[in-house]
């Protein structure tokens, strides 16, 4: 009873990190500037990995393989903020601009 | 079901990589390519090889070619010539493999001659002969550790021939590097100086665990390098070069492969065959520990050395046309 | 006890050597490091000549593991032959290096290029000396790699060009040879090149063996510079250090023609390789292409090294055309124009090496009236081209005697023609540089001003043993039949 | 179409291999000759690794109990084949930067060109 519990919810969790990971994927490609498929992109890195990594924990229960998959999520959290966050410096540096909504408008029809 | 879509994948990024004109992203899309291949290879059961492929694919090759193209430039001239006899002498080869194809084993056929010959052997006794689970580990290290004193001597010589042909390069202390703009980003190099240790800790567990898991002497050094060249990116190209200096880097290079050898020739002088473990100890598996352990050690020393050096001497080239 | 080790201390020997080197920070003391390293690999090649002679194929077990479990060093009198052809090249174009280096090559590279030149040498033994497929990927590719840095050395930036044109083409004859050994390993399980000669008539039939085939003879071509994928070849002569050139041009195809040899011969066997494909018919044609092809071209070159690179080229048609005959006769002529050849062109680009010390340049405005300023160097040019002609006395002649012998054997008199034609092709571009030398004068008035003699005697020692050895003749045809009777006797027989 | 499921894992490798040699050769750049020689070497590397696949085997670190698994030769090849790779594309690499410094271009066409008008 439990091992099915533990099974659905570790479905459940894969499912849904999978899911919003083919979202930001979707939303990569459809954003109109950069800081905003960024945006995509770093949300995506934490929240569908920790999804992830979380639903393949629920499946290998406890042991050294867990600790493993924790000390990834860890890494993980230290450093796709960061690299989002060089990424966007280094943007901002090399003068990217947030566009402006009308440009969006007129590029769109 | 994996494969099918991984290899889906990497047929569609390799077109991508042979129609895009931006260098810089068909090095991503090379990167990406590499990593797709380590996928497949954990699905092959390849675990040591794709942790090889993801740490130097997607990692040192990456990273050199994009340093290339930093001193070069990133966009591709289109070019003029035909491509009539290229496609041609590609269909050709394509041909004659694909021909050779029809009278190939089917795939993961567990009767296929591959699976007959040699490799049951390894499979059946590798353990016993030398003490070591993973069987890839005690190939490489051992029955095959000739082969892998080559491989050593490869990346030495690839280090070597690299300073050759850049170190009369070198920028001079005076002249600011570029490359270590991150210096001046305190989260980076905040969250780099937390990583480091980490990086390095991973790097001697992946050193001295790869008798029992994936690892090696080789993976480790990638990983122990890539420790300092993120050290070098945070704190500066000429910190780390006060830290490595040209002739220690020369000494660390030379000594891994000088203590492989080294492991050889004290074998033959022990009255076995170059490299044969079996004459360290009474007990031959004991032996057979310290050779792999030492040999390990020295591919380690040798590459870490080397992708160090590597990395440092294309960091300071100078940028002056 | 030593003696039983001699196989791998082959290899060995010159590897420690190569790491000594850049440790050593004393220039006098590299030279004498590398020469007597080189010199010792020469020793022992000699030494495992005599044994293979006596004893027949000698089997080292690396590490102590039986064959086809662990890597075997298999040493028969082929393998000591080529062995010896390597080492002692290099030992004589390392005793003429420390000069030539001092001028051509910066002083802070002095310790990466003589762990270069080491490294490719080990590479060239490794490949010689073992008889496991896959080791020879490995070494191919040590003595592939330092052989790029070393031609990237050259002073000319075209020598960057050529190295990378050299480095990808490699690769690709690399790739394709791993292909091939992949393809190989595929059909029967096994690397070692004596259990794949026992394990391959099981398969015979099989489409993917003619693959693996048709992949090993395209990749060692490329290696081998079989025309017409010879382009790297004559770039890389010309722009490389003097000295390297000089080592390359002796050694670095020689081994690829071992190689081929090797794989046709004993993995695939004659019987496969000549029945399965029209080998006969495939190699004499690319041979006389290469041999009428290069020597015009080397005719109409301005630069003399580039002249004698594209005569490379065209030996190395001569020395294929022997395989093609599958005669002993044929294959002797192979073998001994493998050494001849090596020991001409090696004494040429040493010449050339000392014409580069004086003049600084090697083209043909730099020969006029060299017989009278430089007349032991220009002699020595002399004396290589006519071997490359094959006048008698040389060893040029011997080698082109049993070629025409064996071309006459089986009633190819269209080959004969065509090996006297390109003697006279060669007669052309030899003569070319007699009238600069001799009946031309040097625009500027040069004082007599020979090569210094640390060059010259090494050079000369090359010349005279073209010489010597065109003359007493037992020792290198000795070898070379012997050689070739095991080839062909594995071919009829089976097992040797 | 039996043959078809047995050997289109080989076919894809294949395809890719030709991808990359015909960046290799038809290309002029010489950073992407480069990067199409890496394509054509990792594509080799997957068809050594396929071949020592086995059907529900394991990767070959021995445990205990009864499971097959696969064959360990390959990888160790391959391991081996690796770091050649990575060793030449760090020369070509240090080789184009110097052809870059020397020439000012990385284009064999405006090299070719260079050089002729010598």
């Amino acid at each position: 009873m439990w091992d099915i519990l533990v099974s659905y919810c570790s479905d459940a969790l894969l499912i849904t990190g999978s899911f919003l990971s083919l979202t930001f994927a979707i939303g990569l490609l459809r954003f109109p500037d950069f800081y905003t498929r960024m945006h995509a992109a770093g949300v995506s890195d934490t929240l569908c990995a920790g999804l992830i990594v979380l639903g393949l924990v629920l499946q290998a229960g406890i042991s050294l393989v867990t600790l493993k998959l924790l000390f990834i999520l860890l890494f993980l959290w230290f450093t796709s903020p960061t690299a989002s966050f060089a990424l966007a410096r280094a943007a901002h540096r090399a003068g990217y601009r947030v566009s402006e909504q009308e440009e969006v408008a007129s590029s769109n029809s | 079901m994996i494969n099918i879509i991984l290899l889906g994948f990497l047929a569609v990024v390799a077109i991508a990589v042979a129609m895009m004109r931006d260098l810089f992203a068909i090095v991503m899309l090379f990167g990406i390519y590499s990593l797709l291949t380590a996928g497949i290879f954990v699905s092959l059961d390849a675990v040591d090889v794709a942790f090889t492929e993801a740490a130097v694919g997607a990692g040192i090759s990456t990273i050199l070619i994009l340093s290339t193209l930093a001193l070069t430039s990133r966009e591709e001239k289109q070019p003029t010539h035909s491509f009539l006899l290229p496609l041609l002498v590609v269909l050709v080869t394509g041909a004659t493999l694909v021909y050779g194809t029809l009278d190939m084993p089917a795939f993961s056929d567990p009767e296929a001659p591959v699976h007959q010959h040699v490799a049951p052997h390894y499979l059946n006794q590798a353990e016993q002969e030398t003490g070591v689970p993973n069987i890839v580990t005690a190939v490489l290290a051992s029955y095959r550790s000739y082969d892998t004193m080559g491989e050593v001597t490869v990346i030495f010589t690839a280090g070597i021939a690299v300073l050759l042909l850049l170190s009369a390069f070198r920028h001079h202390e005076d002249e600011a590097s570029n490359l270590n703009d991150l210096s001046h980003h305190p989260v980076l190099r905040y969250i780099a100086r937390l990583m480091i240790p980490f990086i390095l800790l991973f790097a001697l567990y992946v050193q001295f665990h790869g008798d029992y898991g994936p690892g090696g002497g080789f993976q480790a050094g990638v990983i122990f390098a890539a420790g300092f060249i993120l050290y070098g990116l945070v704190v500066g190209i000429d910190k780390t070069r006060q830290m490595f200096s040209e002739s220690k880097l020369h000494w660390l290079m030379a000594s891994g492969l000088l203590l492989y050898i080294g492991v050889g020739i004290v074998s033959l002088l022990l009255g076995g065959e170059f490299l044969n473990y079996n004459v360290f100890a009474a007990d031959p598996l004991k032996g057979q520990h310290w050779g792999i352990f030492l040999v390990e050690l020295g591919v380690g020393i040798t590459v870490t050395a080397t992708m160090i050096s590597v990395f440092l001497a294309f960091s300071e080239v100078r940028r002056s046309e | 006890m030593i003696s039983s080790h001699l196989p791998v201390l082959q290899v060995v020997l010159p590897l420690i050597a190569a790491p000594l080197c850049l440790l050593l920070r004393r220039s006098s003391l590299l030279w004498i490091l590398s020469f007597a390293a080189s010199l010792a690999a020469m020793i022992i090649a000699w030494l495992l000549l005599q044994q293979a002679g006596s004893s027949g194929v000698i089997s080292y077990t690396i590490g102590g593991w039986a064959a086809p479990w662990g890597i075997e060093y298999r040493i028969d009198t082929l393998n000591a032959y080529v062995l010896l052809i390597v080492t002692s090249i290099s030992t004589v174009v390392l005793l003429a290096a420390k000069k030539s280096i001092e001028q051509e090559i910066p002083q802070q590279h002095w310790p990466m290029f003589y762990s270069s030149y080491l490294l490719c040498l080990t590479g060239l033994l490794g490949i010689t000396a073992t008889g496991d497929a896959f080791n020879v990927f490995v070494f191919l590719e040590i003595s592939s790699l330092s052989s790029y840095a070393l031609i990237s050395l050259g002073r000319d930036r075209r020598a960057l060009t050529a190295s990378y044109q050299y480095l990808v083409m490699g690769t690709i004859g690399a790739t394709f040879i791993l292909i091939g050994i992949g393809l190989l390993y595929m059909l029967t399980g096994t690397l070692n090149m004596h259990d794949l000669a026992q394990r391959l008539p099981a398969v015979a039939q099989s489409k993917t063996l003619l693959s693996a085939f048709a992949f090993l003879f395209v990749g060692i071509s490329l290696k081998l510079a079989l025309f017409p994928l010879h382009l790297w070849l004559p770039n890389a002569y010309t722009y490389s250090p003097s000295i390297v050139s000089a080592f390359l041009a002796g050694t670095a195809t020689k081994v690829a023609v071992y190689v081929l040899l090797r794989f046709i011969f004993t993995v695939f066997g004659a019987d496969y390789a000549f029945s399965v494909l029209p080998l006969t018919e495939i190699l004499m044609l690319l041979a006389v292409a290469a041999i009428m092809f290069a020597s015009i071209s080397a005719i109409y070159q301005s630069n003399i090294k580039r002249l004698f690179a594209y005569s490379s080229v065209a030996q190395l048609g001569y020395i294929i055309l022997g395989i093609g005959f599958l005669s002993v006769s044929g294959l002797t002529a192979t073998l001994l124009h493998l050494f001849n050849h090596a020991l001409m062109k090696a004494a040429l680009f040493m010449a050339l090496a000392c014409v580069l010390y004086r003049q600084g340049d090697v083209m043909f405005s730099n020969v006029k009236g060299l017989g009278k300023t430089m007349p032991w160097t220009f002699m020595a040019i002399v004396l290589g081209g006519l071997s490359l002609v094959g006048v008698p006395l040389t060893v040029g002649f011997i080698s082109k005697w049993y070629l025409v012998v064996a071309a006459i054997e089986q009633g190819h008199f269209v080959l004969v023609a065509i090996i006297l034609f390109g003697s006279l092709l060669a007669l052309v571009y030899v003569w070319r540089l007699v009238e600069q030398g001799y009946f031309h004068n040097s625009e500027e008035d040069h004082p007599r001003q020979e090569a210094p003699l640390s060059l010259l005697i090494p050079t000369w020692m090359l010349v005279l043993a073209n010489i010597y050895l065109g003359i007493d003749t037992s020792l290198t045809i000795g070898a070379a039949e012997q050689a070739a009777q095991m080839l062909l006797g594995q071919a009829g027989g089976g097992s040797p | 179409m039996s043959t078809f499921i047995d050997l289109y894992n080989y076919w894809i490798f294949i395809f890719l291999m030709m991808v990359g040699f015909y960046i290799v050769i038809s290309q002029g750049n010489l950073v992407k000759k480069i990067i199409g020689l890496n394509i054509f070497q990792t594509a080799v590397f997957l068809l050594y690794i396929s071949m020592g696949k086995v059907k529900g085997g394991t990767a070959p670190i021995i445990m205990a109990g009864d499971v097959s698994y696969s064959n360990p030769l390959p990888h160790v090849l391959i391991l081996t084949a690796i770091v050649v790779g990575v060793a030449t594309t760090a020369l070509a690499m240090a080789l184009i930067i110097r052809i870059r410094k020397a020439y000012g271009t990385i284009e064999e066409q405006d090299i070719h060109e260079q050089d002729a008008s010598l």
